[in-house]
């Protein structure tokens, strides 16, 4: 029973973390039909960029001072993110309104490309240490209730409340401020939108910057946890099977689908991977969404899709 | 009206103008720089410095070409030169034998190569025959490619994965107070999903059969960063060994989970590439405690080859890498690695004749021949990295021996002594392979006499 | 009009009803279609004339009713097999396969005729090749009978809307339908261009017998061309019979005729 | 000047359904393909042909299969490289495991056999469309990368989970040769174009283009989605499987599923989509431009920077090699988004008229 709990416990924190990502994804596909499969490079991107400027930031000012490095470090990757996001929009996107999904597809996947050449050019491709003072070391818990009580893992702990912090603040963004109404406005219809005024180059910029915040977060949790190095941008394909099953237009839907995915990738792993010689994670992550697919084919909480004619 | 021809055999020609200008080109540039009178050996370089696998692969070729040229300031082998040229495979099996095939022919042929992958292995063994070019992985490729009957350009010089398991397992059976104390234990293989990660799998299935103890298989997806179910596993299932064959970023998320899952570190003990710096430095003190295996050699900043590095290569601007990882794990298995194959060099020179330019196939003459006793290593600066090598016709590996380091949160130090592979539990399952091997191919495998030609 | 012989009861449609969610479509609409007549729908927008035509041919499936379709009882349709029974439509909002030229759109109107196997057509083989020629014969009728020679190889994404709707109109024909339904079809034409659409209409009416169910705003042109008007205003019916029994329907003129136009 | 159709009138609808209606056009690739057969193999070395022209000739012929998936189809697929495992491993396992088995017979099964399975993969594609799509058929691409790993049986019990064949034979012929090789793959190549090229121009690839551009009109005119989608999965399936089975055992002869990793699946689709979706021709555009492209880039780089006296190193032209494929994906997105095979038909167009204009 405790060992369940453990692995219940393991796949919701995954799964938190899958959500950060697959925010990135919904946010961005909301706002501009994009399918953004460079998500992954920029959770990259932001991690090189953070774990880097916090190792060269000290030696530039010559300072000596953890948390300071880290601040700085935090505010010039945030700018960094910012001028990723403009040059996209300016670079790319513009050139590409009206295009059809898999030409936008496409050219994120070009992004990506680049994202990850630019990013082992100026940071390098070794493994790097973003040192935010996680806790590294497990404590038990309820050892009262059960015998041997439960491992939690502080880490995973504290990353699960800063990705529960930062879809609240989402949320807020969305629903209170006018820039969040105006995001919101362009999600339901492009056109209408645009015809009252709303400038869509800018409300795509936006976007950008906020899929870009949200790759910095998970950057730096998932950096903190694995170092901060190439195979981050592979987390994209994690949080791909997240998104399906919760619907690509759905903000909740991403939080939910992820957690749904963390945990059926965990236990299946754990319960059914012995008996098929194990490894099967993966794969079973994009089976279940594939199977919710089947029954709801726009997700759980997507836009149902009538076809007029 | 053939307008489309034109263009289309303009586009042919175009194309192979335009692919093998360039290396025209550069080989014009280099050529005069070595104006020598034997023609200088060349060796392509596969290598990866970017991507997933960049940080164990960039020291490992660093070390590599160091030694090439080292060799050269000692003024080659027997007068002749070295030369080569990296090619970046970025892990990927199609890259690296394109690689292979434009670099094999240059410069008068190839004399060897390294492909440092376990993929590019593969693919390049069915190639190398046709091409007549030794393929050495020294302490990587296919288990069985030992048997140099079947095998017959395939160099797993100093050590297979089949040997390495071995040593671990004698490891721990010396800790437990002997083999019959391993009755009832259960050894857990977390190891890459891939046939570089699956090599193992059959040495440690038949130890246990030995033995009686129980190998857990817990498999990890490309590139290794997800690993949260196995340690959950590891947790509940509590084996008295986690061995780890992993390979870069896998590596040190392995050592990271365990330590948030709190299986102590002591137990873990890694393959030769789970067992450097790149693997442990950004955990730090959490992976204190943590074995692997050494490949013969650790860490050696003190060994005086590397201090003839640093003084013929590095002081004069022309070091490869970054200078504090001269004498690393990594970056001293390249090195020795480009030893091995300078010393087939000198062997099959041995035979052919002294400062003469030596054809692949000769190399592999010299690779089968290779003779390094302790007096050898010590001339080369060698003494204390490693023991003595001897391969022959029908032994690819040369030796069988390796040991176990453990890191103490700030470097790698030995814990144990030599140990060698058990020949009679090796030799039967070499042998198995390869005959399979040799039946799927339909190869005829070499006899003694053909191995004196 | 002309020497066809309107025959009996080919289509009849009982207590349809169709909702989609909680938006009524349909209310409980009968009406009957005999065949080689020309039967119109009309009614504002938004009256569900659409949602009545893809409930015969099984793009939607209504929640209640019946459809009897030359004594065959359907409680839905589906489009397969109502292609199969010989109905035939064109679109609203001209549902041309876009990246494909004139004459291939025609072509996959042929589609249920064509028998070839997929191995056959691989290799170009005798049937095959026989079976395209066949049907390319045929196309090139409707082809003429259209009048749209001129643009056979042009990809129909390139035409203007009128050349569009024509298209749109021998592929339904190129299925050598028995019951045409037609969605519109002279929506956004200018005089000239629905002059030439009513002609079509009428020869298609006329020449093969073909039973035509239309949709259309103009009322002059429904006025002229069918013989039998059923009227829906909010999914509701409150007219059916000739164009001057309809004309003189009260309810119509004050929901339709009277209220917007 | 050559390219004119004055005086040259079709007089049949026989003669206007060929495949080559222009004359000049037959002509050229007739000439293409004689050279290809005869003129590469002199004037060719070992390198071009095991670096680059085996692997676009085989690449070629999967992204043939990907185009008629999703260039005819409309239906996107991120698991292609799936397909082509497959391929690979089922023609391995037929050609050990029933004795007597010809090598092109095994080939063919293994492309037969990957056509069976693209249809249940193709299933969901009669609920789900798109993007979803695409994500759905990830489910197979690492489905199969694992149990290709896992499954011992397909890899006939190797110990380290990779396979190997010996030179395959074509009657008499044994294809050990680069050149060998090379005519081969070409050979089937030219065949296998010549039935896609029929297919696409017949009824099955008009229900294909029509699910493609208009799915409820392509069924209210009789075409069943769920015959035109599968057959389209299936066919798809079969290329991209032949092509696997090439791969393995023509091209590599020795190989593990990372051979056929996600990454292939990506650059498949890179292929067409750069090539051009809903062109034959296109498949063979972009399989050259992306085999070629990187290696010309890899070799381009240090001679670029040589040129202003910088010492490039192998680190950095790797990095630079992606930035710039990526910069020119995006480019050539933003250029012409319908893929290098329009830019030809444009180009062609415009040759047909030249030099008047209108």
């Amino acid at each position: 029973m405790s060992f369940f709990l453990e692995t219940l416990l393991g796949g919701l924190m995954s799964g938190m973390l899958y959500s950060l990502v697959a925010l990135g994804f919904v946010l961005i596909y909301k706002a501009s039909g994009v399918f953004n499969f460079a998500q992954g490079a920029m959770v990259l991107f932001a991690a090189l960029s953070m774990a880097r400027f916090s190792e060269w930031i000290p030696l530039w000012l010559g300072m000596d001072n953890l948390f300071m490095a880290n601040v700085l470090a935090f505010v010039v990757s945030v700018m960094v993110m910012f001028a990723v996001a403009w040059l996209v929009e300016r670079l790319v996107l513009r050139h590409l309104v009206n295009q059809e999904g898999a030409t936008l597809l496409m050219a994120t996947l070009g992004i990506a490309y680049f994202l990850d050449g630019v990013g082992q050019t100026i940071f390098g491709s070794d493994i790097y240490k973003i040192d935010v003072g996680m806790p590294k070391e497990p404590v038990m818990m309820l050892e009262s209730v059960f015998e041997g009580g439960i491992l939690i893992n502080k880490e995973d702990f504290v990353a699960a409340f800063i990705s529960a912090m930062l879809v609240v603040a989402l949320t807020i963004f969305f629903q209170k401020t006018a820039t969040g109404r105006a995001l919101r406005a362009v999600a339901d219809d492009h056109q209408a939108a645009q015809s009252i005024g709303i400038p869509l180059g800018r409300i795509w910029v936006i976007v950008w910057c906020v899929a870009g915040i949200t790759a910095l977060v998970a950057g730096i949790i998932w950096g903190s946890k694995l170092g901060a190095q190439f195979s981050l941008s592979t987390v994209a394909l994690r949080a791909l099977p997240v998104v399906i099953l919760g619907g690509l237009t759905s903000v909740p839907g991403a939080i939910i689908g992820g957690l749904i995915i963390g945990v059926g990738e965990k236990l299946s792993e754990v319960y059914l991977g012995p008996y098929v010689g194990g490894g099967i994670e993966i794969w079973f992550a994009y089976m279940l969404a594939l199977v919710f697919l089947l029954f709801r084919p726009q997700g759980l909480f997507g836009e149902k899709i009538i076809d007029r004619v | 009206m053939h307008i489309s021809k034109l263009a289309g055999a303009i586009a042919v020609i175009g194309l192979s103008a335009a692919l093998t200008a360039p290396a025209a080109l550069a080989q014009a540039a280099k050529a005069p720089a070595k104006a020598a009178a034997a023609q200088p050996q060349f060796f392509p370089v596969l290598a990866y410095r970017t991507g997933a696998y960049a940080p164990n692969g960039a020291p490992w070729a660093n070390g590599f070409v160091d030694y090439m040229k080292l060799t050269n300031a000692r003024g080659g082998v027997n007068g002749v030169q070295l030369l080569w040229e990296e090619c970046e495979t970025g892990y990927a099996t199609d890259r690296g034998v394109e690689c292979y095939e434009r670099l094999k022919g240059k410069h008068g042929g190839a004399t060897a190569v390294q492909p440092l992958s376990t993929g590019i292995t593969f693919a390049l063994t069915e190639k190398a025959p046709v091409d007549k070019i030794p393929v050495i992985t020294a302490g990587y490729g296919r288990s069985e490619s030992q048997n140099g009957a079947v095998f017959g350009w395939n160099f797993p010089l100093v050590g297979t994965y089949w040997m390495g398991a071995d040593v671990l397992v004698q490891h721990i059976a010396k800790k437990e107070g002997g083999f019959d104390k391993l009755k009832g234990k259960k050894i857990a293989l977390v190891y890459h999903d891939s046939p570089y990660g699956k090599e193992p799998i059959a040495l440690l299935q038949e130890r246990g059969k030995m033995h009686g103890f129980e190998v857990q298989l817990l498999p990890v997806a490309h590139p290794g960063v997800e690993q949260k179910a196995t340690w959950l596993q590891i947790r509940q299932s509590k084996p008295d060994y986690v061995f780890l064959w992993g390979w870069g970023v896998m590596n040190s998320t392995s050592i990271k989970e365990a330590q948030a899952t709190g299986y102590p570190r002591e137990k873990m003990y890694g393959v030769w590439w789970s067992g450097a710096e790149p693997d442990v430095k950004d955990v730090g003190d959490g992976a204190k405690g943590y074995n692997a295996l050494a490949m013969q050699h650790g860490a050696e900043p003190n060994a005086k080859v590397i201090k003839e590095v640093l003084e013929k290569v590095h002081a004069k601007g022309q070091g490869t890498g970054p200078k504090e990882e001269v004498g690393q794990v990594l970056y001293m298995r390249g090195l020795i690695s480009a030893m091995l194959q300078v010393e087939g060099v000198r062997a099959a020179q041995g035979r052919y004749g002294k400062g003469k330019w030596v054809t692949g196939e000769q190399m592999r003459w010299g690779l089968e021949n290779i003779n390094l006793d302790q007096k050898a290593l010590d001339a080369l600066g060698f003494a204390g990295v490693m023991r003595p090598v001897q391969t022959s016709c029908l032994d690819h590996m040369g030796s069988a021996w390796a040991r176990v380091h453990t890191w103490d949160g700030k470097k790698w130090n030995f814990t144990s002594d030599w140990y060698q592979g058990d020949e009679k539990v090796l030799r039967p399952m070499v042998m198995l392979a390869s005959a399979k091997y040799a039946e799927e191919k339909k190869l005829k495998p070499r006899t003694p006499e053909d191995c004196k030609k | 009009m002309s020497g066809r012989k309107i025959g009996e009861v080919i289509l009849d449609l009982k207590n349809i009803s169709l909702s989609f969610g909680g938006v009524k479509a349909l209310q409980d609409i009968s009406f009957d279609v005999l065949e080689h007549e020309v039967r119109a729908i009309i009614g504002p927008n938004g009256a569900g004339k659409s949602s009545m035509l893809n409930v015969i041919n099984g793009v939607y499936r209504p929640q209640h009713g019946e459809i009897i379709l030359r004594g065959e009882h359907y409680a839905n349709m589906n489009s397969y097999e109502a292609a199969k029974a010989g109905l035939a439509r064109t679109f609203q909002n001209i549902a041309l396969f876009k990246g494909m030229s004139v004459l291939d759109n025609i072509m996959t109107g042929r589609n249920l005729k064509m028998k070839a196997n997929i191995l056959q057509q691989a290799f170009w083989l005798g049937p095959a090749q026989r079976e395209e020629l066949e049907h390319r014969l045929k196309v090139e009728e409707i082809i003429d009978f259209l009048e749209i020679q001129h643009i056979r190889k042009t990809p129909v994404g390139r035409l203007p809307y009128g050349l569009q709707k024509r298209v749109d109109l021998a592929r339904a024909l190129a299925m050598e339908p028995q019951i045409l339904l037609l969605d519109e079809p002279m929506a956004g034409m200018n005089v000239e261009e629905k002059q030439d659409m009513c002609r079509f209409i009428l020869d298609v009416n006329d020449q093969f017998g073909t039973t035509v169910v239309l949709i259309e705003h103009d009322m002059g042109v429904v006025m002229d061309i069918s013989d039998r008007v059923v009227v829906l205003d909010y999914g509701k019916k409150i007219g059916d019979g000739t164009p001057d029994e309809v004309r003189a329907n009260p309810d119509v003129i004050s929901a339709y005729l009277g209220a917007s136009h | 000047m050559f390219y004119r159709e004055n005086g040259q009138f079709k007089t049949s609808y026989k003669s206007d359904q060929q495949i080559f209606a222009i004359p000049q056009d037959r002509w050229a690739i007739l000439a293409l393909i004689v050279f290809a057969f005869v003129g590469i193999p002199l004037l060719v070395d070992e390198y071009l042909f095991r670096a680059i022209l085996i692997p676009f000739l085989i690449l070629s012929l999967a992204a043939l299969g990907v185009n008629i998936l999703v260039g005819y189809c409309g239906q996107i697929t991120l698991g292609a490289g799936a397909f082509m495992a497959v391929g690979a491993y089922a023609a391995y396992n037929f050609l050990i495991r029933i004795s007597g088995m010809p090598a092109l017979g095994a080939i063919l099964l293994g492309g037969l056999t990957a056509a069976a399975v693209g249809i249940v993969f193709g299933i969901p594609s009669l609920r789900v469309r798109g993007l979803y799509l695409a994500v759905a058929t990830l489910a197979a691409q690492f489905f199969w990368d694992w149990a290709f790993l896992r499954v011992k049986w397909f890899t006939n019990d190797s110990s380290s989970g990779s396979v190997s064949v010996a030179d395959i034979e074509l009657f008499d012929w044994t294809i050990n040769t680069p050149t060998d090789k090379y005519l081969f793959c070409l050979g089937i190549l030219v065949i296998f174009s010549l039935m896609a090229k029929n297919l696409v121009r017949g009824s099955i690839g008009r229900q294909w283009m029509a699910i493609r551009d208009m799915d409820v009109a392509a069924t209210v005119i009789g075409i069943r989605p769920m015959y035109a989608k599968l057959t389209a999965f299936a066919v798809s399936s079969f290329y991209v499987g032949v092509a696997g089975a090439l791969w393995g055992m023509v091209h590599l002869g020795s190989w593990e599923p990372a051979a056929f990793s996600l990454d292939r699946s990506f650059q498949l689709l890179f292929m067409v989509i750069i090539g051009g979706m809903g062109a034959i021709a296109g498949s063979f555009f972009g399989a050259a431009f992306i085999v070629i492209l990187p290696i010309f880039l890899n070799q381009m780089l240090p001679l670029v920077g040589g040129l202003f006296g910088l010492e490039v190193s192998i680190a950095l032209v790797s990095h630079v090699e992606i930035m710039i494929f990526g910069a020119l994906i995006v480019f050539f997105l933003i250029v012409e988004p319908h893929g290098i095979a329009r830019l030809w038909s444009t180009g062609r167009e415009k040759l047909r008229l030249w030099p008047f204009p209108h």
